[in-house]
């Protein structure tokens, strides 16, 4: 049960990653770019850590990977904002 | 679940090259560092993968990892204001911080 | 599965560095090595070498990349990011595949020793500290780890010896602002207490897992790099004392503790085995602080004066 | 080819890399970069040389971990350097070569 969990939920995770890079090389301009990029930080990243935390022995673990995503998630939204800054600021300088 | 973890992060890893080839393509300098930080995040999905079959240690790693992931972008975004040290949000770089100035009239 | 990682991981790496050194731009050659440094992280768990994966994810894939892009935006605005039209380089290509080919040839000729020597195993009980690495690191071959302290040192004050005559009293580094109550000011609240937190652990884990003095600092330094150009701590000048005494902590107690093992009957940096887990906690602590400042400083740089163009 | 092998393999062709960028570019900041390069790849040589004979061996470990925090101030004075030359000459690249010189 535990394992067919971990199987979906790691499976759904790398379809996020897939989806996530397909978008970062598709997309036509910097901020669609972004947007892509995004899904992959927080799906696919959360799909996978959710995928892992059924393989666990102790809590321990269990928080880590807690921790792992939630430091994920700050910076994914972090970096979007200011980098989505710079971008804008570059174009309006041409 | 010792073929299919490896195998999960074998597919991370194979759209790290996706991300690779935005960082070598740009055409912007953001969307060189959105394909860096894209290998950020999948580097640690790559370690929380491997942490069952490699041994629990590499958890560690990837928090790390995850701990540091926005450094760079910060950077980034520092070393591409005016003068190296702002802050994009900022609509003018101030000149007049009053702390600093009153700093630099005592000492 | 495990072969067509690995495989796949090292063809990254290489991409990676390739790239570092072909691609045109010197911008896109610092992204790539901030890309290298990730990949070599992971590269380092394959290798099942935790502690050296630690070291690297803190600096190859976070300090360093600071440090460069840090150092591309001076040199953006002093003019000078420009590269000359480069041209290959034939007689260079020749003798570094010959260098390549040298080293693999040693690879495949070199006898395949019996590890670890006997007297590691032997001796491990009597260092104090249940990590092997932590015990050669503090222990066994504490000569390397004090003389590399006492480099790490010797860098900064080069680093410092760059300073111009009107910024020496200044603040370490450029003058940071940001807007207060922004995101990046947000991001500077919210990480550096969880950073802590990290660091202090990998530090404290050190003893019996993967961990340590050198890992927690650097990790700990990167926080403090953030703090920083975050705006939420400002950096000390050249001559705060305080910090001064930070710096040298590190070595000077690793020094104190030396030499008080050559007073107590064994030789000078050998720890006697009874003392040898509370020696090397106090050491750790010094050099954990020493480590994380040290570096610190070095990502900031020399002081600035306020808009210097 | 064994994992190791091809770890050790991998560092060659990095050191072999790192080399042709220090000897190669004009730059003085991509040579800092080649510098690491080098460095990374030659600590990766030695850790799996380290981890051959079954056990891993935590000699190497400490001194590779020691390696790495070296390589980096090293590198965060040459950076310091690159930039205090760039702020006097106004410039951190070598120039061309003159045919013949």
């Amino acid at each position: 049960m535990a394992d067919l969990a971990t199987y979906a939920f790691t499976g759904i995770g790398l379809f996020f990653f897939v989806a996530g890079t397909i978008g970062l090389l598709r997309f036509p301009d910097v901020f669609s770019r972004l947007h892509a990029l995004t899904k992959a930080d927080n799906l696919g990243l959360g799909f996978i850590t959710l995928g892992v935390a059924f393989q666990v022995e102790t809590w321990r673990e269990i928080a880590l990977l807690a921790l792992i995503w939630a430091l994920t998630l700050l910076a994914a939204g972090t970096v979007s904002q200011l980098v989505a800054r710079v971008a804008l600021r570059e174009q309006n300088k041409r | 679940m010792t073929l299919w973890l490896p195998f999960v992060a074998l597919g991370v890893l194979a759209t790290l090259a996706g991300a690779l080839l935005r960082v070598w393509r740009g055409p912007e300098r953001a969307d060189r560092m959105m394909g860096a930080q894209l290998v950020g995040t999948g580097g640690v999905a790559v370690l929380v993968l491997l942490a069952p079959v490699q041994g629990w240690a590499a958890l560690d790693v990837a928090l790390t990892l995850a701990l540091l992931a926005a450094l760079a972008a910060v950077g980034f975004v520092k070393a591409s204001s005016p003068d190296g040290a702002g802050d994009p949000e900022e609509d003018e770089p101030p000149t007049t911080d009053p702390r600093s100035a009153s700093e630099k009239a005592d000492g | 599965m495990t072969l067509a990682f690995n495989a796949a991981l090292c063809a990254l790496i290489l991409a990676a560095a390739l790239a570092t050194i072909l691609g045109r731009g010197i911008f896109r050659s610092i992204m790539f090595f901030i890309v290298y440094g990730l990949l070599m992280a992971v590269a380092w768990v394959r290798l099942d070498v935790v502690d050296v994966a630690l070291a690297e994810a803190a600096i190859g894939a976070g300090l360093t990349g600071v440090l460069f892009l840090a150092a591309f935006g001076r040199l953006v605005r002093e003019g000078a990011e420009a590269e000359p039209p480069r041209r290959i380089n034939p007689p260079a290509a020749v003798a570094c595949v010959g260098l390549t080919a040298a080293l693999t040839w040693a690879w495949f000729s070199l006898p395949i020793p019996e590890r670890p020597g006997p007297q590691l195993a032997e001796a491990l009980p009597r260092a104090g500290v249940e990590n092997p690495v932590t015990a050669v690191l503090l222990n066994f071959r504490a000569w390397d780890t004090l003389l590399e302290s006492i480099v790490l040192l010797a860098a900064l004050i080069g680093l410092w010896m760059l300073t111009r005559e009107d910024d020496w009293r200044n603040r370490l580094g450029l003058p940071q602002h940001v807007r207060p109550g922004g995101v990046m000011s947000g991001f500077g609240r919210v990480l550096p207490p969880v950073g802590l937190l990290v660091g202090v652990y990998l530090a404290y884990v050190g003893a019996d897992r993967p961990g340590g003095a050198f890992q927690g600092g650097t990790v700990l330094a990167a926080v403090g790099l953030v703090a920083a150009m975050t705006g939420l701590v400002r950096p000390p000048r050249i001559s705060a004392p305080g910090w001064r005494a930070v710096l040298v902590a590190g070595p000077l107690v690793f020094l104190v503790a030396g030499l008080a093992g050559a007073l107590l009957g064994t030789n000078f940096l050998t720890l006697p085995a009874p003392v040898a887990g509370g020696a090397i906690f106090v050491i750790e602590v010094a050099l954990l602080l020493s480590v994380a400042v040290t570096l610190t400083f070095l990502v900031l740089g020399p002081p600035e004066g306020e808009n210097r163009r | 080819m064994t994992a190791l092998s091809l770890f050790a393999v991998t560092g060659a062709v990095l050191i072999g890399i790192g080399f042709y960028g220090l000897i190669a570019t004009r730059h003085f900041l991509r040579r800092v970069v080649a510098f690491n390069l080098i460095g990374s790849g030659l600590f990766l040589f030695f850790g799996a040389t380290g981890a051959r004979g079954g056990v891993t061996d935590p000699v190497p470990q400490a001194l590779i971990i020691t390696g790495i925090v070296v390589a980096f101030s090293a590198s965060a004075l040459g950076v310091g350097l690159v930039v205090a030359r760039a702020r006097l000459s106004g410039r951190a690249a070598l120039p061309e070569e003159e045919d013949g010189a």
